[in-house]
């Protein structure tokens, strides 16, 4: 049982994410159509895609690479506003991966702390404002929680994905304070917001790439 | 039908670029991939000014790439931001070690950007400063509360008064101050006519009644919060002017730049007629009008309307107002 | 309906012209009773410049006042001649005592007005010459019947390149034979997509089907002879650029100043969208645009549409067109 | 019998002249619509009332000096083609007679050829080309034929009013050349020219300025 996620683990992460919200950018989409603007799927799919062709040609010699990349694609062609706050998201996860071989679940709880730090510092938003940041938070304590309490990687993962799925699903009972979201006031009651599921496919691709 | 000259409607943007900047070699120069514009000449040792947004605005703002003005340009697609990435490489490309000033009108994406350019830069030890121009007062909720005022033509007066600062020598932190002081002294209200269409739709944006006006429109082809009764000049000017006055807290024997901006469709005629009715309000209200720029600078795509906007100066603002600019859209 | 800024339609060339005025107060004079406009600081010693014609076409004529080019500029009602008086009290304004060139696009009243001010002068022992403008090649019959080619865009190069050399002391006799030799090697053609509307009505001038354009239009509101198909820029530019090199028989290696001009209401977008399809033409023709102007310079009020103006270029020419002038509407 | 035209002839003449020309107004103007773009009663109405107003203040020294201000009014309110060449043709008269305490045939000769010859020369337009010219030619002609056979003021003035008049009714028989109605060519046919038809009305102002 690892107990970091080597390069290549980083490699089936990043792959699975992709593939996964590629597939659901239909819903996703939907779900921006109910609650915003309608374009966030194809603003993540694009963004998405040329990331994978970006990691292509690249040698993921670090841990944190691939997510480099990544931030890089995605704040080089940053659709409204959930291109360029993943693009920051994926910095911090590159740069605290920048020159390790692995990421560690301190790692990841760095990470992510970070990560929830910088979309905050750049959108606003609080916890329960309907947006990305409420799956974030959640799964951040989680990490930090796991790692104090000495669990393993895949259990740390376990944990901050199912923590980042609840977060994202409590969404559906929150009115938005941040983004388009917040123009349509009590109507989006009753789904997800769109960038919050996202966190949370997000790290359950992770669990999924160390097989958890 | 609303029809314009374009190819396909996906690369206006791109083409036009090409052409404005094969059509002022001196002046600017394009690069590619990312795509932002910068001066034919670069600036030696002096701070950087950078400005951005969607396009459909032009001239700005790469019109104002030059001397005296602006050192590189960012542009977006029609009405959005320019990308983080696009930020930091024209920003690297004209820092010359003393740092760059964003000029950044108020708009989620753009401020999400630029900011995020900025921490980009910070992290190649790049400084910058970030100057946020906010001064439509139709959008001026009173509290703190949502996004804030929009930014529209005061960006201009932003641009060309920083842009003087920065060819004197003066630092990072002095340009900030004076931008955001300028910023802060400005004020903007814009009435439309009729609405633009973008590059590709035969329909414009929004229909009005032949007896009303959008009063207190933005720069996006978004309708404004209320409709007012259409009328003459005289009747229309007043109700742009009177609450500026206010806002500004303009009093007796102050002076201002006062900006007459058409919004893409409004013809020189009748911007001169409104800045006749401007200068007639400002005339009652005691206040002097030290400079004046009439045109179409801060577009709307074709929206036929026209901004009225007030800069408050003093000796310094008009100094650095008059001192030569030399781009393609400014030029004195 | 098409609506405007204005107040009585009537008023809305003397009420713009207090406005423009008010606006340069450094760069021109407003003179009333009869209406003309002045640099605000008179030559001296040198031959004056002086054009005109009806309003509607800003910013010529007035906006071309300053040092380097026009002297004076005398403005008639919307679409109609200024009068002989007119033209005769704003050329004995500017005159130095070295004789007045009147820059006159072809139009019947603006030739016969000019004409008559010219002998009214003459009586007055005021010397002065007349350079004819006539460059619209879709009015060019071929034969010397009819009223002759209209003037339009041309007429700012013009007013450009006879400004510099009235600057640099060149006698009225080289002057007008400048004026007429710039005049005889330009040609222009125009593409309206929607007519503008005059002050105070409410239709304009035409109608276009979606499909069509109107091709060779001029800058009064009239429709062309000719309707095309509406295209991408890419089809409807070689129409306009390919005609105009054959007319100046312009061959492989030569130069010329390329004007891309909005007729009122197109956007910069599309005129440098347009400007990049001139120079695919040219470049493919292996002709050199040694110089470019982009804007709306000589409009046909809030009319769609633009026009592209080939002047061929000498070393001589080129050298006027760079010369410094600092004008409302061009400073370089 | 007066042998020349004295200033106050002059006064009766252009009064006579003015008092016609607004009086036909709607006529001319109506001429005008079918030949041309129906604006010359309008024009010189406007021109003339003007003019009215401007001689009001004035003191009629010599004989040209009524000419001379409605001279300076048509050119400086000349609507459409007729105002400016109105105004040149005025001129001539005013020219004539600037230093002279009247006006006698041989001077009318002399002004009428005058001015035919300056409406020629900015205006291009032949005899036969359905302008003003066809009635000024005429016209010109009689006086210049009075005058070698001597005639008295009356009768070569008769003529000079007669044959203008022959030449106005005899452009209805023409297709224009010159100014608009050369654009609408043959429909015109069977009306006179304005133009032509108040160069007339000059001339017989000036016969029954003299009571003949
Ligand atoms: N201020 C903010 N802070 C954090 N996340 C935000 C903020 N505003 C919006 N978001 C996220 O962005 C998502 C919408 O993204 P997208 O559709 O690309 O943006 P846009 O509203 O510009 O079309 C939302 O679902 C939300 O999670
Ligand atoms: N080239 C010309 N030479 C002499 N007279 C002319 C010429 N063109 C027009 N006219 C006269 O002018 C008259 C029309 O005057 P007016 O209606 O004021 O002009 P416009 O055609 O500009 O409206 C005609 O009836 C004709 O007599
Ligand atoms: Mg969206
Ligand atoms: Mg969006
Ligand atoms: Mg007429
Ligand atoms: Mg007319």
């Amino acid at each position: 049982m690892a107990e970091q996620l080597s390069p290549s683990h980083v490699q089936r992460w990043v792959d699975g994410f992709v593939d996964t919200v590629v597939e659901k950018s239909d819903y996703l989409t939907d779900l921006d159509r109910r609650s915003g603007d309608g374009d966030f799927g194809t603003n993540m799919v694009t963004a998405l895609r040329r990331s994978r062709e970006a990691m292509a040609g690249a040698e993921a010699t670090a841990a944190g690479t691939l997510f480099q990349i990544m931030s890089e694609t995605f704040l080089t062609h940053s659709g409204g506003t959930s291109g360029p706050l993943f693009g920051m998201w994926f910095r911090d996860f590159g740069k605290v991966g920048a020159d390790a071989g692995g990421f560690t679940l301190a790692m990841l709880d760095e990470a992510t702390r970070k990560g929830w730090t910088t979309v905050t510092r750049l959108g606003s938003a609080s916890v329960g404002d309907r947006t990305m940041v409420d799956a974030i938070a959640p799964a951040s304590d989680a990490l930090t929680a796991a790692v104090g309490a000495g669990s393993g990687l895949e259990e740390g993962l376990r944990a901050a994905a199912s923590a980042a799925r609840e977060g994202a699903e409590e969404t559906s009972e929150l009115v938005g304070r941040r983004g388009r979201t917040s123009y349509v006031g009590a109507s989006a009651l009753g789904i997800p917001d769109p960038g919050a599921v996202t966190i949370a496919l997000f790290y359950r691709a992770a669990q999924e790439a160390v097989g958890a | 039908m609303r029809r314009q000259f374009t190819n396909a409607p996906g690369d206006v943007v791109s083409e036009a670029l090409e052409g404005f900047a094969a059509a002022w070699p001196r002046h600017v120069r394009l690069h590619d991939d990312p795509a932002y514009v910068t001066r034919a000449d670069p600036a030696r040792d002096k701070v950087a000014v950078v400005s951005g947004g969607g396009s459909g605005h032009e001239p700005l703002h790469v019109g104002f790439v030059g001397t005296g003005m602006l050192d590189a340009a960012v542009p977006g697609a029609v009405f959005a931001s320019p990308t983080a990435v696009q930020i930091r490489a024209a920003s690297r490309a004209v820092d010359t070690g003393r740092g760059v000033l964003h000029v950044v009108k108020n708009y989620t994406g753009d401020v999400l950007n630029f900011r995020i350019a900025g921490e980009l830069l910070a992290d190649e030890g790049v400084d910058s400063e970030f100057v946020l121009v906010e001064d439509d007062l139709a959008t001026d909720t009173g509290d703190g509360e949502g996004p804030g005022r929009r930014g529209t033509a005061a960006v201009v007066a932003v641009e060309k008064v920083c842009g003087a600062a920065a060819e004197r020598g003066a630092d990072l932190a002095e340009l900030a101050a004076l931008g955001r002081r300028v910023a802060a002294q400005s004020r903007t209200l814009s009435v439309a006519l009729a609405a633009g269409a973008h590059p590709g739709q035969s329909q414009p944006s929004f229909e009005l009644p032949g007896d009303e006006v959008e009063f207190g429109v933005g720069i996006h082809g978004e309708r404004a919060r209320e409709r007012r009764a259409f009328g003459p000049t005289s009747e229309l000017v007043p109700q742009m002017v009177s609450p500026l006055v206010e806002a500004l807290g303009l009093g007796r024997g102050e002076r201002v730049i006062a900006i007459v901006n058409g919004l893409g469709a409004t013809h020189d005629l009748e911007l001169y007629g409104v800045f006749r009715e401007v200068e007639r309000v400002l005339g009652r209200a005691g206040i002097d009008i030290a400079r004046t720029l009439v045109g179409s600078y801060v577009t709307s795509l074709d929206m036929a309307g026209c901004s009225v906007t007030l800069v408050r100066a003093d000796d310094e603002v008009l100094e650095l107002w008059d001192a030569p600019a030399a781009t393609p859209a400014l030029t004195w």
